[in-house]
């Protein structure tokens, strides 16, 4: 199978790969980039552990293509921490023990980042909601809800 | 020092660190079992049987083969004969000889240089099948005209005239059970049923293996347990056990479904037959649904009876589970499980391991716990109301205390039953007022926890920092608690001990993180190893002030002498004799190796607050709290977790989870589509009381704390819908359907 | 399988039409690439519509109407604010569809043309009197929302058929809708039964109602005569539970690993009713 | 010495009937020596992997531990763990 030349950006990042066009964005990232921090628990949109952000928007990156990456910019769990220290969501669920097996932790700190980027107040009901998408099975999501709460309100007060 | 010096206070057990992996795990560094590659690796696929039972007349791969980039092509013929016992059931699991046994078992496998080349290999295999009839629900398989799922499949426990499905049987029980029901006010009894469960580990397996021709080979896995990969490898390879070298990956999650081969084997013949290329195999989430876990499914029948002031007089059960095509569901644990919470002047237990066209079962939290406690805890609850008994009171009163024999027969010691219904009694949770549609469930759990084969090693750094290498993969947070107790017995900093999870070379045998093992049985072994290097780091200060060894003791990271009789000497602290090591005499380590005693059994109780929508038969989970017997929490927050986490199975088995079967006998939900784990928005915040009760036969009174928390949600959900609807649902799952069924008709049909 | 990337509708339909093999669009890809990874429906040609100008934007048409692009998202329609209070059972339904992830992504278009009789935004469109505008080789039509489906993940769209955008008609005063759907988790399901209302008020009396029931046919099944009972009513309880009976009369559905035959006739009475008090309250507050 | 070794009653079939047996054994390795002894019909049990409860205390078999005398010992299937 003919491979798409694709030039996008990742985290910042100029990178271009080659890919063959049933890739997934997923698999670009994880078998041609070496970007292996976002997971394939399902690769059909039903667990959310493959969180990236997809120019501006949180996506699976399981349901888009390698080639769809073509001048878009995109960021990933790898991209998440600054130069000097983790970022807020990334201290706090160490600090609360958010995370147990820490397979769904990088997709799960994506989308909830993805949240505190456009609602820096949500309601624990909001939050939720928005991270059914993202599935745990070692944490029954009660640190995890309790981590993005907390996060949030520190955001907040750091404002 | 003697145990009981270090039990009263602790200076860092019970604190709350960030665990040692977390920068790894929340930037997305760490490696897992799909995120590695090597140079020249292929990628492997699996073919698997579309039918639940067939016989596998021929399989030709002469089109697969001719593919540009297959590189090798594995079926039955590649792997040893010969092989019997558990070794071949094991090994027909892996890949299927004359039969199929279930939809999704493993008939063929590719590597080639990508995963869509094997996988087209995959799609050009052909395989001439003749299907045979199957059997999929336990009540049918048990029947004396069931399709016989494998010829002579019983084992010598197995009572004449019983169904060829029947593999093993087990009968036990203390006392008389008829003159029990006959003092009796009250005997009630019921039938039971739970589906099975699968782990629903977000991480399907994966693994990457190199064999060579001359047996050596290596391996990187996610596994619960690599000294079982490689044994259970090993043996049904043929290989000496010793020249595979398997490496665990972290792991994103077994809850027991990582404790056993699937594709392994596998890609270690792959390997071989490709020139020993490295081969990746990793599992579709169909995959994982289709061929690896679950648990079992189960039919139970309970028979029970109580004096009307609620004291209980005897118990039977019979459970019938179906742990899939080679037997191994957990019913005898089931069986120890279903009355060890109570003492009762008789209880008789009978078991039935039953096979169908289903995937081997595989271990999964408190295996066989959580279907005993949905019969036994929910026909309580049944009797609780007719009697309009508190069901807390009623547990209290026929509570397990230190010194009773449990139901299984040995006697218990130090336990902590009471205290935990007492915490739950206690709870605010337990008497926040209810609305319409809106019940409240209790029920207790319990797990024997279990020690185990265990091997670990301490080394001393060169600036007093300190080394533990153990051998049991860390799931959730082993790392911080084992460094906890590393740091108390030290007496040095948390921040000062790093934890390896070694591979198989650098260890002797250990078995897996399962059966709550891992801070019980690692941790009492790093203790012991810890104290070797803390006695030679008594006698190399005790050389250098000419002294006794025994006249120097060790105290929060510093050698001391005993007494004012020992000399007047300043302290030496862990960093200054770590730094003079080379002239001490070499290097400092420990290492312990043991079948690890002295396990505490662990108790939960659970009260969970529901509502029913009376219209769809919607059940919302509205508050939830576990307490439970601990020992220690040596870092409460991975306690907590473990409770938590423990309970949302629970739940998800309890309201939502089955497998789909189809009349073909294919499953027909192979995807967390329909496989319904629970999700975010389904879910309150889970409340916890940590009871402790130290177990008195480990160093810091740890119990175990993972499997406990997965048997009390299936009962309480169910008692709590029935005090919401007055409606008792015997089987599970509770899904809309059924409960909207049984409000409209009074029954579930069970 | 070729990707293609074109750069207008007409180009789109070009490719397709000059193709061999099986073509597909695509627009979120929620659903086709699930298809691409369980290996059911691998295309030969993939022709991805999203670099095609004006295909993410929703217009207000001069007749007041909207106009929404093939590839505008779920999240998209949730955050605009004017479609979102004029169109709310329309939006919800959308905003049903999978996870915030697949929000980002999933697209009416889509979930109108994977065909899906469970689909949750189908309803929602249909009572709404949405037409779809579809160019194919000979040029351009409108065809109504209602008349896409044809069965269980099949469409009256021929080959090379492209729908470039969805309309909605003018919203008036004292009209409302709502979409409302069951599944047994709070989120990530298919519906079980779904059910979307549209009604029109004068008075607070009920002069039209459209009521569309999802995932218990074949198809989306337009319930005319469960509408014909809540015209001329105020939407009192007899009216209510009539209407309930008449949806659940209607319904055609089989039993499969997400409901039986039985309980989706139950429930999907339970769940119009439901819909039609949330449509009539939200018709009432829409001055 | 002897210890007191109690049995599941699914095994009585192979013991003449008796569920608990009192026997005369300083070890573990020794009391499964004269388990398969005397009683053949156990031998695919104790084979099959087996957990002790010796005075109450769960353990996989050592067969070189000491056995107090009197000790109550329990036999049973190999424990699973999730």
């Amino acid at each position: 199978m003919t491979k798409i030349h694709v030039k996008t950006n990742i985290n910042g990042d100029k990178v271009e790969f080659l890919a063959d066009p049933r890739e997934t964005l997923l698999d670009c990232l994880r078998d041609h980039i070496g970007l292996t921090g976002s997971k394939e628990g399902c690769g059909t949109g039903d667990c959310g552990a493959c969180s990236c952000i997809f120019d501006g928007d949180l996506v699976s990156s399981c349901l888009v293509l390698g080639v769809e990456a073509e001048g878009k910019s995109i960021e990933t769990i790898e991209g998440m921490a600054g130069e000097k220290e983790l970022h807020p969501l990334q201290k706090k669920f160490i600090e609360m023990a958010a995370l147990q097996c820490g397979f769904c932790t990088p997709g799960i700190l994506i989308a909830a980042k993805a949240l505190l980027d456009r609602n820096n107040d949500p309601t624990e009901s909001e939050v939720r909601y928005w991270l059914a998408g993202n599935l745990c099975r070692c944490t029954g999501y009660d640190k995890i809800i309790k981590a993005v709460m907390e996060t949030a309100r520190d955001i907040r007060e750091t404002a | 020092m003697a145990k009981d010096e270090l039990a009263k206070e602790f200076k860092y057990i019970g604190t709350r660190p960030d665990r040692p992996d977390g920068f790894d795990k929340v930037t997305g560094r760490a490696k897992y079992g799909a995120d590695v590659a090597a140079v020249g690796m292929l990628h492997g696929a699996v073919l698997r049987s579309p039918y639940a039972h067939a016989r596998i007349k021929s399989i030709n791969f002469e089109k697969a083969a001719k593919l540009d980039g297959v590189k090798a092509i594995v079926t039955r013929d590649d792997f040893p004969v010969g092989i019997d016992g558990d070794t071949l059931k094991l090994l027909e699991n892996t890949i299927a000889g004359e039969f199929a046994y279930y939809d999704g078992h493993a008939i063929a496998a590719v590597a080639a240089t990508s995963v869509h080349i094997a996988k087209e290999a995959i799609n050009e295999i052909e395989v001439e099948y003749e299907v045979l009839p199957h059997v999929i629900d336990v009540d049918e398989a048990i029947k004396p005209e069931a399709p016989v799922v494998r010829e002579n499949a019983g084992d010598f426990s197995v009572p004449e005239g019983s169904s060829p499905n029947v593999a093993s049987y087990i009968e036990f029980g203390t006392g008389d059970i008829n003159s029990g029901f006959d003092k009796a006010d009250l005997v009630k009894s019921g039938r039971f049923k739970t589906e099975a469960a699968h782990q629903g580990y977000i991480e399907p397996h994966a693994c990457m293996a190199q064999l060579d021709h001359d047996g050596q080979g290596e391996m990187w896995v996610c596994t619960q347990g690599h000294w079982y990969i490689r044994q259970m490898c090993a043996s049904v390879l043929g290989l000496e056990a010793s020249k595979l070298c398997v490496t665990p990956s972290e792991i994103g999650g077994g809850f027991g479904g990582k404790t056993t081969i699937f594709i392994e084997p596998l890609a270690l013949a792959l390997s071989k037959k490709s020139g020993g290329r490295p081969v990746k195999i990793v599992m579709s989430r169909a995959e994982v649904l289709r061929a690896t876990g679950p648990t079992a499914s189960a039919s139970m029948d309970v028979k029970i009876g109580i004096t009307k002031d609620g004291y209980l007089t005897s118990g039977l059960v019979e459970f019938r589970m179906q742990g899939g095509a080679f037997g191994g569901s957990p019913v005898s644990e089931a069986l120890q499980c279903a009355f060890a919470s109570y003492n009762m002047p008789a209880v008789h237990h009978i078991g039935y391991d039953i096979l169908a066209n289903r995937p081997r079962a595989a271990a999964y939290r408190a295996p066989g716990s959580p279907m005993a406690a949905f019969a036994v805890e929910s026909l309580i609850d049944e009797i609780c109301t007719d009697l309009n008994l508190d069901p807390i009171d009623v547990r209290l009163k026929n509570a397990v205390k230190e010194g009773d024999k449990s139901s299984y027969g040995p006697k218990f010691k130090k336990i902590g039953l009471i205290e935990t219904l007492e915490a739950t009694k206690d709870h605010p949770n337990y008497s926040i007022s209810l609305g319409d549609n809106q019940g409240r469930g209790v029920a207790a759990g319990y797990w024997m926890n279990h020690g185990g084969e265990t091997s670990v090693s301490v080394s001393l750094a060169e600036d007093g920092s300190v080394n533990v290498t153990v051998g049991t993969p860390d799931i959730g947070g082993s790392r911080a608690s084992i460094a906890l107790m590393t740091a108390e017995t030290y007496g040095i900093p948390y921040n000062s001990v790093r934890v390896n999870i070694a591979e198989t070379g650098a260890l002797g045998f250990n078995e897996p993180t399962h059966g709550s093992r891992a801070t019980l049985a690692s941790g009492k072994a790093v203790y012991e190893a810890a104290n070797q290097t803390i006695s030679e780091m008594c006698k190399r200060v005790a050389k250098k002030w000419q002294i006794d060894p025994d006249a120097v003791f060790w105290d929060n990271g510093y050698a001391k002498p005993a007494g004012p009789n020992a000399g007047d000497f300043s302290p030496i602290s862990i960093k200054q004799i770590a730094s003079e090591m080379d002239q001490t005499g070499g290097p400092i380590a420990g290492h312990h190796e043991a079948s690890i005693r002295g396990v505490g059994h662990s108790f939960g109780v659970h009260i969970a607050d529901v509502e029913v929508d009376p219209e769809t038969g919607r059940i919302t989970v509205l508050r939830y709290l576990v307490a439970q017997d601990a020992g220690r929490a040596i870092h409460p927050s991975y306690v907590e977790g473990q409770f938590q986490g423990g309970a949302v199975q629970g739940i998800g088995w309890a309201l939502n989870e089955e497998y789909v079967y189809g009349t073909d006998g294919c499953l027909q939900n192979a995807a967390f589509l329909d496989y319904r784990i629970p999700v975010a928005s389904d879910l309150p915040n889970i409340d916890t009381v940590i009871v402790e009760v130290p177990n008195p036969d480990h160093p810091f009174g740890v119990r175990g704390v993972g499997e406990t928390g997965i048997a009390p949600p299936l009962p309480a959900l169910a008692n709590a819908v029935a005090a919401a609807t007055n409606v008792r649902l015997r089987s599970l799952p509770m899904s809309p359907a059924k409960v909207l069924k049984a409000i409209k008709t009074g029954s579930d049909g069970c | 399988m070729q990707y293609h990337s074109p750069s207008s509708f007409n180009e789109a339909v070009a490719i397709s039409n000059s193709s061999s093999g099986l073509v597909k669009y695509l627009a979120g890809g929620t659903d086709v690439l699930v298809q691409l990874k369980i290996g059911t429906k691998s295309p030969d040609h993939l022709i991805d519509i999203k670099n095609i100008p004006g295909v993410r934007e929703i217009s207000l048409r001069d007749d007041g109407g909207y106009t929404i692009g093939a590839a505008v998202s779920g999240a998209q329609l949730t955050e605009h604010k004017e479609l979102s209070k004029k169109w709310p059972g329309l939006v919800e339904g959308m905003e049903l569809v999978g996870s915030a992830q697949i929000q980002s992504r999933a697209t009416l278009v889509g979930n109108l043309c994977n065909g899906s009789p469970a689909a949750d935004s189908v309803p929602g469109m249909i009572v709404a009197g949405a037409s779809v505008s579809i160019l194919n080789s000979s040029g351009t039509k409108d065809v109504l929302v209602e008349d896409i489906p044809s069965g269980p993940g099949s469409t009256s769209l021929e080959n090379g058929e492209l729908i470039t955008a969805i309309n909605l008609p003018k919203r008036n005063d004292y009209e409302g809708d709502a979409y409302l759907r069951f599944i047994p988790r709070t989120e990530m399901d298919i519906a079980v039964v779904g059910c979307a209302v549209n009604l029109s008020l004068e008075k607070g009396v009920i002069t039209s109602a459209k009521v569309v029931l999802g995932a218990v046919g074949p198809k989306v099944i337009l319930a005319h005569s469960a509408a014909d009972c809540l015209v001329g009513t105020k939407l009192d309880d007899n009216i209510l539970s009539r209407f309930s009976a008449k949806c659940s009369q209607i319904a055609k559905p089989i039993s499969d690993k997400r409901g039986s035959e039985e309980f989706r006739k139950d429930i999907i009475g339970v769940i119009a009713q439901r819909a039609a008090k949330k449509a009539y309250d939200r018709a009432l507050g829409n001055n | 010495m002897a210890v007191n070794v109690y049995l599941w009653s699914s095994l009585k079939k192979f013991t003449n009937d008796q569920d608990k047996l009192t026997l005369e054994a300083k070890s573990i390795g020794e009391l499964l020596g004269v388990l398969e002894r005397d009683f053949p019909g156990l031998k695919p049990f104790l084979d099959g992997g087996i957990s002790f409860a010796i005075n109450g205390e769960l353990s996989n078999p050592n067969s070189n531990e000491l056995l107090p005398d009197g000790a109550e010992i329990y036999l049973m299937q190999k424990l699973k763990g999730g």
